[in-house]
């Protein structure tokens, strides 16, 4: 990763200094070193913030989204698990492909910070890697550990960086009865504080308003008062979000709260998979989802009620 | 609309497509054929119309279970409407189910015009299966409910 | 290019001439076959029961063990071919025959289908190609008038398969063209030849054979050839026509026209 | 604050009968909005309506509930009440307390609960409903007709007779269709080009009518009485303007190999020709696939013969664009290929013939001038024998489902005409059913079998062989359950009829949609058998299902009927409950595009002052003279921005919550 | 042996997994059949006898060891009916019963001369026998 990280910023370099774009989408070191913020670079002067390294997990291109009115080509770089975000945006008019030089950059991989601080690492000076395992260089001395043990969430349904099956826990919980997964999701979601970072990380949450902002949707609403306000509220998201995620992660990343919100998205996506399958090229080629195509042989909503398990 | 002490007594909300179900909720009326009267009726132009936010709202307010109504597939006054009303509460039924919401709540079933005899079979089994559940525990809100315990 | 071989019981007996040309002739043409270590006999007849299961598991294990190998599962019998190529199917298509099947299975990974079945001649047409074929031939059969004897076995039902149009085939006909014959293309060549029907009814399949006969010597041809034991025998011993048609393996054409 | 009245009906005892009526009445007085609420034996009479207007004098009501039968009995009739007493007639909701509560509920406790719940929700609605205008817009006196046979001729015929102006568009170099290429017509034997050419004539010469041969719609765009369409007029090569059809240039081209399309490929015809002798244009075309000009650049004979100097080799395809109110569908049919059925031989055996085939060769102006011969050695047939259902009635996925339909009439025509014309012939029939409906055309078939002997074999042919230089038909006889072996020297097979391979996608030119065997979906089975599910487009012969002509005649009459009715009109009106985008929630995102069924979703790029900036956004514009009102773009749309009128979001919220109570 | 005739429809529709209805009585099949002349029920009409339930009847017809399973019928079909599956099934309903094998091991040295093949001997003892 340290041979990219350097070739990454030297493409950013070039991109500026030879104004192929007005600025560069980025990130910035984070005070933390753990967590490092997207970034406008203006000037390849203004690079000597620029960082690229195991921490860089944030999805630059809801950003592009933002960016929509500003003057000049804007380059942007994209993680292979950002690009399906950036085609989403593309297709659902969001960003004008025209005004973004967009850069696709190598990644093996984002680490979670809480995952190797549970493995009891903690004061980080830098990390380097060989293979799939990590060498971090501490204060208290060299650690080492297998690189997917932890990854991000997010990155465990990459086939690039993880060969972890991304649905085995939603098949898990499926396995469940119901009242356990009645019982699992109200200590999960009964914890959320509404603090709205996973919708406004969630590059398809792209509304111009979010109904749940807008008074007169008749279904704004801030605070939970309820448990059922919480099932709501996330059922909805998701349902928005059904036929458009691509499994970015975002959400879980930077919930506060540590919600697992993927075992949501991904329930939707295997639904999808397995109702559904592959859309029709011809629907592909208008840009249809999910939600947005069918066909006449598609199952019934009873197929739900046919499915094993106890109630 | 005491609730204490009286045999549970649940909520339907059933939308129903105006060129199909809803004529078949009429018919079924025509030819006298009883469902029970905790099955009430919303009229909305096509399935397609049926936003989930509409069905969670039932749940919240105080329904136990919520059956949406369109016409067969190939038979949409709208020629697609159902299909897409299909894929969607598919998946809205599959989502509450592993919410751990009772999945026998929601139901959708095609009820054309003639089939007066099968919208009320379909309401009778439906009301029989929320009675068979019992009341909604899980998906409502108590701020809602709890008005109409009063 | 390898391919896992099933050569069946026939072609260890009766029908070896069929088996060593074939092998002969893969040998000369770079075509490496590779026998499946302890096959079983596929029973000669699909199993047309959707609950015969036992009567499956012979094509099963041979398929699976090709699927662990990462090869297609060659053919030579039209018999055996049949068989495993209709299971095939069944496996891919029958969720019930698959699950039951595999539960009789040993073996880590569930049988699904992944093998693909392939016959000599598909081998021949698909991966070597006529073309090619034609050039490896040292010694062309030029002026034999040669009848292609298709039967019954490996083109129905056509939809499973998929080897050759079921009416109006025509891969043995390329296939007699490449050794440098020409084909004689006659109506009966598809239709049945009396199968096993000649093990009690001697009659029966004495008037299904002959028809064949007639129909090939009223279009010219001098010989047949056939991929199939029993077809063999029922052209050969049972027919009752007034001239005589000599029978032959399609390997055995080859093998002479590879002159190995 | 809307002032609600509220109507109770008691509908004689229907609904009085198992529903306190003064309860309801009582209980909505207390519903927000309601101002007054009243009961009255039958509203719908005339009494009843005039309580209706006298309270919205009396108590200045916006909103009216009527609790009462089913909207879909007298919600028409409310509203024109409404509309009388200057209350716009969309602030009018009903309750269905009968049908839905009184008709089906014994208990009255019950059912009166249940009437009240009904009614409340109905009340609920009512209060945020709003005033609502049907839109208008203005329809363009011209119809295009997509098909110049028969039926897409009959329609042009019959606008055009009404006064208004047709275009039709052929893709093939000249109109007629499939029924030039017949030679005879059931049940009447009349010849098809004496009745057919008259009317390629009439067509041709009316006035109103402009015709477009050698081209195909491209591209269109609009709606019911405003489609903009684009047809590609595909280069002759022959300026149809200076060329007087002399027919010089066919004699002296080289190029003799193409196969003869409208003999059915029984013979060849030139490089430049004319399909047939009365074809309009009789202007010739080129065939630049086998024109020995084109493919090497020598040759350039017909240009050098040409009297009128009127071949032209740098002709490009032209483009038409115009724009039209209603839009007829008479793309027609094709016989189906007959690959997936070897066992009659037609690929190898040249005596194994379609029934199109053998109309070619009974005609008079076919490829054997009408003399009866077998094609593989020009000689007469001793034994004809046909072959029905080839392709038709098929689940198996080789053919088609349905029955063609018109197959057992024309091998029962053509059985008869070959006994009648050559009386040594044999002449067998393989049928599975003879189907026989219309009039005169069970007579018809039994003459061919009682009067000229036609021998008709309930059964199937499993297999043809070829054998002795004839052919050895092998089938069934099942009324005698046996096989049976008939030797015959031309075997004729009655192929399934299919929809035009064109039809696909001019359906989703048009929107017009398609069933699972390319036939164009009628709006209605029974009712509206000759429009589309999109308004503004017709149907017009086979491209909507098998038939004969005389009921695509009747179709397409049909079908021009309802375009005239179309194109009477000054202005169409609109239901005004339909779809609409709130600019400045709209992000834009093509998804309520997707799922529209009509097309009726487009965007524009709008400036928009946004926290007092302007700024240029893609927003969802509904069309809506073309907008159904079926609401499948307002649930794809996550932010709410796309609603739809008289049945909006937060009115359906408020029946719920109503409901729910 | 259960003797309830239902059961003996329900039984050749699970063994064959054909459904007899979609028959539309075209007699390709029996146009198609090469064992015709030796059958006393002609494939079309076995499929019909199913289908009105007379398989007692098929049970005892000697078309059932006169097929060939060449699936000449089930290729030209134009309903996907499969009478030679039929067939099949019949077949095996009688030799599943006790008594109902149509060879044993003694009848095969006469039956037998120098090249028969193998798989002639194992298809006709599969055809005939459990």
């Amino acid at each position: 990763m340290h041979n990219s990280s350097c070739t990454v910023k030297e493409t950013a370099r070039k991109i500026l200094e030879s104004g192929q774009a007005e600025r560069l989408l980025g990130w910035e070191q984070d005070s933390s070193g753990y967590n490092h913020a997207p970034a406008v670079f203006k000037s390849a002067g203004e690079l000597d913030r620029f960082i690229y390294d195991r921490f860089c997990g944030s999805n630059l291109s809801k950003l592009l989204a933002r960016l929509r009115e500003a003057e000049g080509r804007t380059a942007v770089l994209l993680k292979a698990c950002d690009r399906e975000s950036f085609n989403l945006l593309v297709r659902e008019h969001r960003i004008d492909p025209e005004q973004v030089h967009r850069v696709d950059i190598e990644c093996s991989g984002m680490v979670d910070i809480e995952k190797l601080r549970n493995k009891g690492i903690k004061g980080i000076r830098e990390i380097t890697e060989s293979g799939d395992e990590l060498h971090i260089s501490t204060l208290y001395g060299e650690k080492r550990c297998r690189s997917e043990e932890v990854l991000l969430e997010k990155c465990l349904s990459c086939p690039a960086v993880s060969s972890a099956d991304a649905f085995d826990a939603v098949g898990q919980m499926e396995e469940r009865s119901s009242l356990e997964r009645y019982e699992f999701w109200k200590e999960a979601l009964s914890t959320c504080i509404r603090c709205n970072a996973c919708r406004n990380s969630c590059p398809v949450c792209t509304c111009e308003q979010c109904i749940f902002d807008n008074p007169r949707s008749g279904t704004a609403g801030k605070a939970s008062a309820d448990f059922f306000e919480d099932q709501h509220f996330h059922l909805v998201r998701v349902f928005h979000a059904a036929g458009r995620c691509t499994d970015c992660g975002e959400c879980t990343r930077v919930c506060p709260q540590g919600i697992p919100l993927y075992l949501l998205n991904r329930k939707v996506i295997k639904d999808i998979n397995e109702l559904y399958g592959e859309l029709s090229l011809e629907d592909k080629e208008l840009g249809k989802g999910a939600l947005t195509s069918f066909s006449f042989q598609d199952a019934h909503p009873d197929i739900i009620r046919k499915r094993t398990g106890d109630q | 609309m005491s609730v204490d002490k009286q045999p549970f007594k649940p909520l339907i909300a059933a939308f129903c497509c105006n060129w199909c179900s809803y004529a078949g909720a009429d018919l079924a009326g025509t030819s006298r054929l009883a469902y029970p009267a905790e099955v009430k009726i919303i009229r909305v132009p096509c399935s397609c119309r049926v936003n989930p936010l509409f069905v969670l709202r039932a749940f919240q307010r105080g329904a136990d279970g919520v059956i949406i109504a369109g016409c067969h597939p190939g038979d949409c006054h709208y020629t697609t409407g159902n299909y897409y009303a299909r894929r969607r509460m598919t998946l809205l039924f599959s989502m509450l189910d592993y919410l751990g919401i009772e999945k026998e709540r929601t139901k959708l079933d095609w009820i054309s015009a003639a089939e007066g005899v099968k919208f009320a079979t379909v309401m009778n089994d439906f009301s029989k299966e929320i009675h068979a559940l019992g009341r909604n525990t899980r998906f409502g809100d108590l701020r809602c409910t709890t008005a109409v315990a009063q | 290019m390898v391919f896992d071989y099933y050569p069946g019981c026939t072609l260890k007996t009766e029908a070896r001439e069929l088996d060593e040309a074939g092998r002969r002739s893969a040998a000369a043409l770079g075509i490496e076959l590779q026998e499946l270590d302890a096959w079983q006999c596929c029973g000669a007849v699909y199993p047309l029961g959707r609950d015969e299961i036992a009567p499956r598991l012979s094509s099963v294990r041979a398929l699976a063990a090709a699927r662990d190998h990462r090869r297609d599962l060659l053919t030579l019998c039209s018999a055996c071919h049949h068989v495993i190529k209709r299971v095939n199917h069944d496996i891919r298509t029958d969720e019930k025959i698959r699950d039951t099947a595999n539960s009789y299975m040993e073996g880590e990974q569930a049988y699904q289908g992944e093998t693909k079945v392939v016959h000599y001649l598909e081998m021949l047409r698909d991966t070597l190609g006529f073309d090619e074929l034609k050039n490896r031939i040292k010694k062309p059969l030029t002026g034999m008038k040669i009848g292609a004897y298709y039967g019954c076995l490996l083109l129905r039902p056509g939809k499973v398969m998929s080897f050759d149009n079921p009416e109006n085939p025509s891969i043995m006909e390329s296939f007699i063209t490449a050794l440098g014959a020409e084909p004689v293309i006659y109506p009966y060549r598809n239709e049945c030849c009396g199968g096993y029907i000649t093990v009690k009814e001697k009659d029966q399949a004495a008037r299904t054979a002959s028809r064949v006969i007639d129909s090939a010597l009223e279009h010219g041809a001098d010989c047949l050839i056939t991929a199939c034991p029993l077809c063999l025998y029922n052209i050969d011993v049972n027919g009752t026509s007034s001239k005589d048609l000599p029978v032959y393996y399609i390997t055995q054409l080859l093998a002479q026209a590879l002159d190995v | 604050m809307q002032r609600i009245g509220v109507f109770v009906c008691w509908c004689g005892s229907n609904i009085a009968a198992a529903v306190d009526i003064e309860t309801v009445v009582q209980a909505m007085k207390s519903e927000p909005g309601v101002v007054y609420s009243t009961d009255y034996q039958y509203m719908c009479s005339e009494a009843g309506q005039g309580k209706l207007k006298d309270a919205v004098k009396e108590h200045g009501l916006t909103g009216i509930v009527i609790c009462a039968c089913s909207p879909r009995m007298h919600e028409a009739t409310f509203r024109n009440a409404a509309k009388a007493a200057g209350v716009n007639p969309y602030m009018v909701e009903i309750a269905n307390i009968r049908e839905q509560c009184s008709w089906i509920h014994r208990d009255r406790a019950e059912a009166t609960a249940k009437a009240v719940v009904l009614s409340r929700t109905a009340v609920a609605k009512v209060n945020l409903n709003t005033p609502l205008t049907p839109g208008t817009s203005d329809v363009v006196k011209r119809a295009l007709v997509i098909g110049g046979g028969i039926a897409g001729l009959q329609s042009a015929l019959d606008i055009a007779e009404a006064g208004y102006q047709v275009d039709i568009v052929e893709k093939q170099p000249t109109i007629g269709g499939k029924m030039a290429q017949l030679d005879k017509t059931f049940p009447t034997l009349d010849c098809a080009a004496c009745i057919l050419t008259p009317k390629m004539v009439d067509a041709a010469q009316h006035e109103n009518i402009r015709i477009y041969t050698y081209s195909e719609v491209e591209q269109v765009s609009g709606f019911v009485g405003n489609f903009s369409v684009r047809i590609r007029g595909k280069a002759r090569s022959v300026k149809a303007d200076i060329c007087s059809g002399c027919g010089l240039c066919m004699e002296k081209c080289p190029s003799k190999k193409a196969k003869d399309e409208f003999n059915m490929g029984l013979n060849n015809r030139r490089a430049i020709y004319i399909p047939f002798a009365q074809a309009i244009p009789n202007v010739p075309v080129i065939d630049r696939e086998q024109c020995i000009k084109f493919k090497t650049g020598k040759c350039g004979l017909c240009a050098r013969v040409c009297p009128a100097d009127a071949v032209d080799f740098e002709q490009q395809d032209s483009i038409i664009e115009e724009r039209y109110g209603a839009v007829v569908l008479a793309t027609g049919f094709h016989t189906l290929s007959l690959e997936h059925y070897d066992e009659y031989q037609y690929a190898r055996q040249p005596d194994v013939i379609t029934s199109l085939e053998l109309e070619r060769i009974m005609n008079a102006a076919g490829p054997t001038g009408g003399k009866l011969l077998r094609p593989s050695n020009g000689k007469a047939p001793k034994s004809v024998v046909f072959v029905q259902c080839v392709g038709s009635r098929d689940t198996t996925g080789c053919g088609k489902t349905y029955c063609s339909k018109i197959c057992c009439m024309y091998t029962a025509k053509h059985a008869m005409l070959i006994r009648e014309k050559y009386p040594e012939v044999d002449v067998s029939v393989f049928y599975i059913d003879v189907r026989t409906p219309g009039k005169n055309f069970d007579e018809f078939y039994r003459r061919a079998v009682e009067d000229y002997g036609v021998r008709y074999i309930k059964g199937m042919v499993g297999k043809v062989v070829p054998e002795k230089g004839r052919l050895l038909v092998r089938g069934s006889d099942l009324l005698d359950d046996s096989q049976v072996a008939l030797e015959a020297d031309l075997v004729v097979l009655a192929s399934a009829v299919e929809a035009d391979a064109s039809a696909k996608g001019l359906a989703t030119l048009l929107t017009a949609s398609i069933d699972t065997n390319n036939f164009y979906t009628e709006a209605h089975p029974k009712l509206k058998p000759v429009e589309s599910p999109t308004a503004g487009v017709y149907l017009s012969g086979v491209c909507q299902g098998p038939k004969d002509i005389p009921e695509t005649v009747a179709q397409a009459s049909a079908a021009a009927v309802k375009v005239v009715g179309l194109l009477s009109k000054d202005k169409l009106l609109s239901n005004p409950c339909i779809a609409r985008a709130d600019e400045l929630l709209c992000s834009g995102c093509s998804n309520c595009e997707h799922v529209c069924p009509y097309g009726a979703v487009s965007y524009i790029e709008q400036e928009l002052r946004i926290h007092g900036r302007n700024q240029i956004r893609r927003i969802a514009k509904v069309n809506e003279a073309i907008c159904q009102g079926c609401g499948a773009c307002t649930v794809v749309c996550t932010s709410g921005a796309m609603d739809l009128r008289g049945f909006s979001n937060s009115q359906i919220m408020a029946e719920v919550d109503a409901l729910c109570r | 042996m259960h003797q309830n005739n239902n059961y003996l429809v329900e039984t050749a529709a699970q063994i064959s997994g054909v459904n007899p209805k979609s028959c539309m009585k075209c007699g390709k099949c029996t146009a198609s059949c090469p064992a015709f002349d030796d059958m006393d029920l002609s494939p079309h009409m076995f499929v019909s006898m199913v289908e009105a339930g007379r398989i007692r009847e098929l049970m005892e017809s000697t078309s059932l060891w006169k097929c060939l399973s060449c699936f000449a019928c089930v290729e030209r079909c134009p309903r996907g009916v499969e009478p030679s599956t039929l067939m099949e099934a019949v077949r095996l309903m009688v030799i599943r019963k006790q008594g109902g094998h149509r060879i044993s091991a003694d009848e095969i040295p006469e039956l037998l001369d120098k090249r028969i093949p193998q798989q002639a001997l194992t298809s006709a003892f599969r055809k005939y026998s459990r």
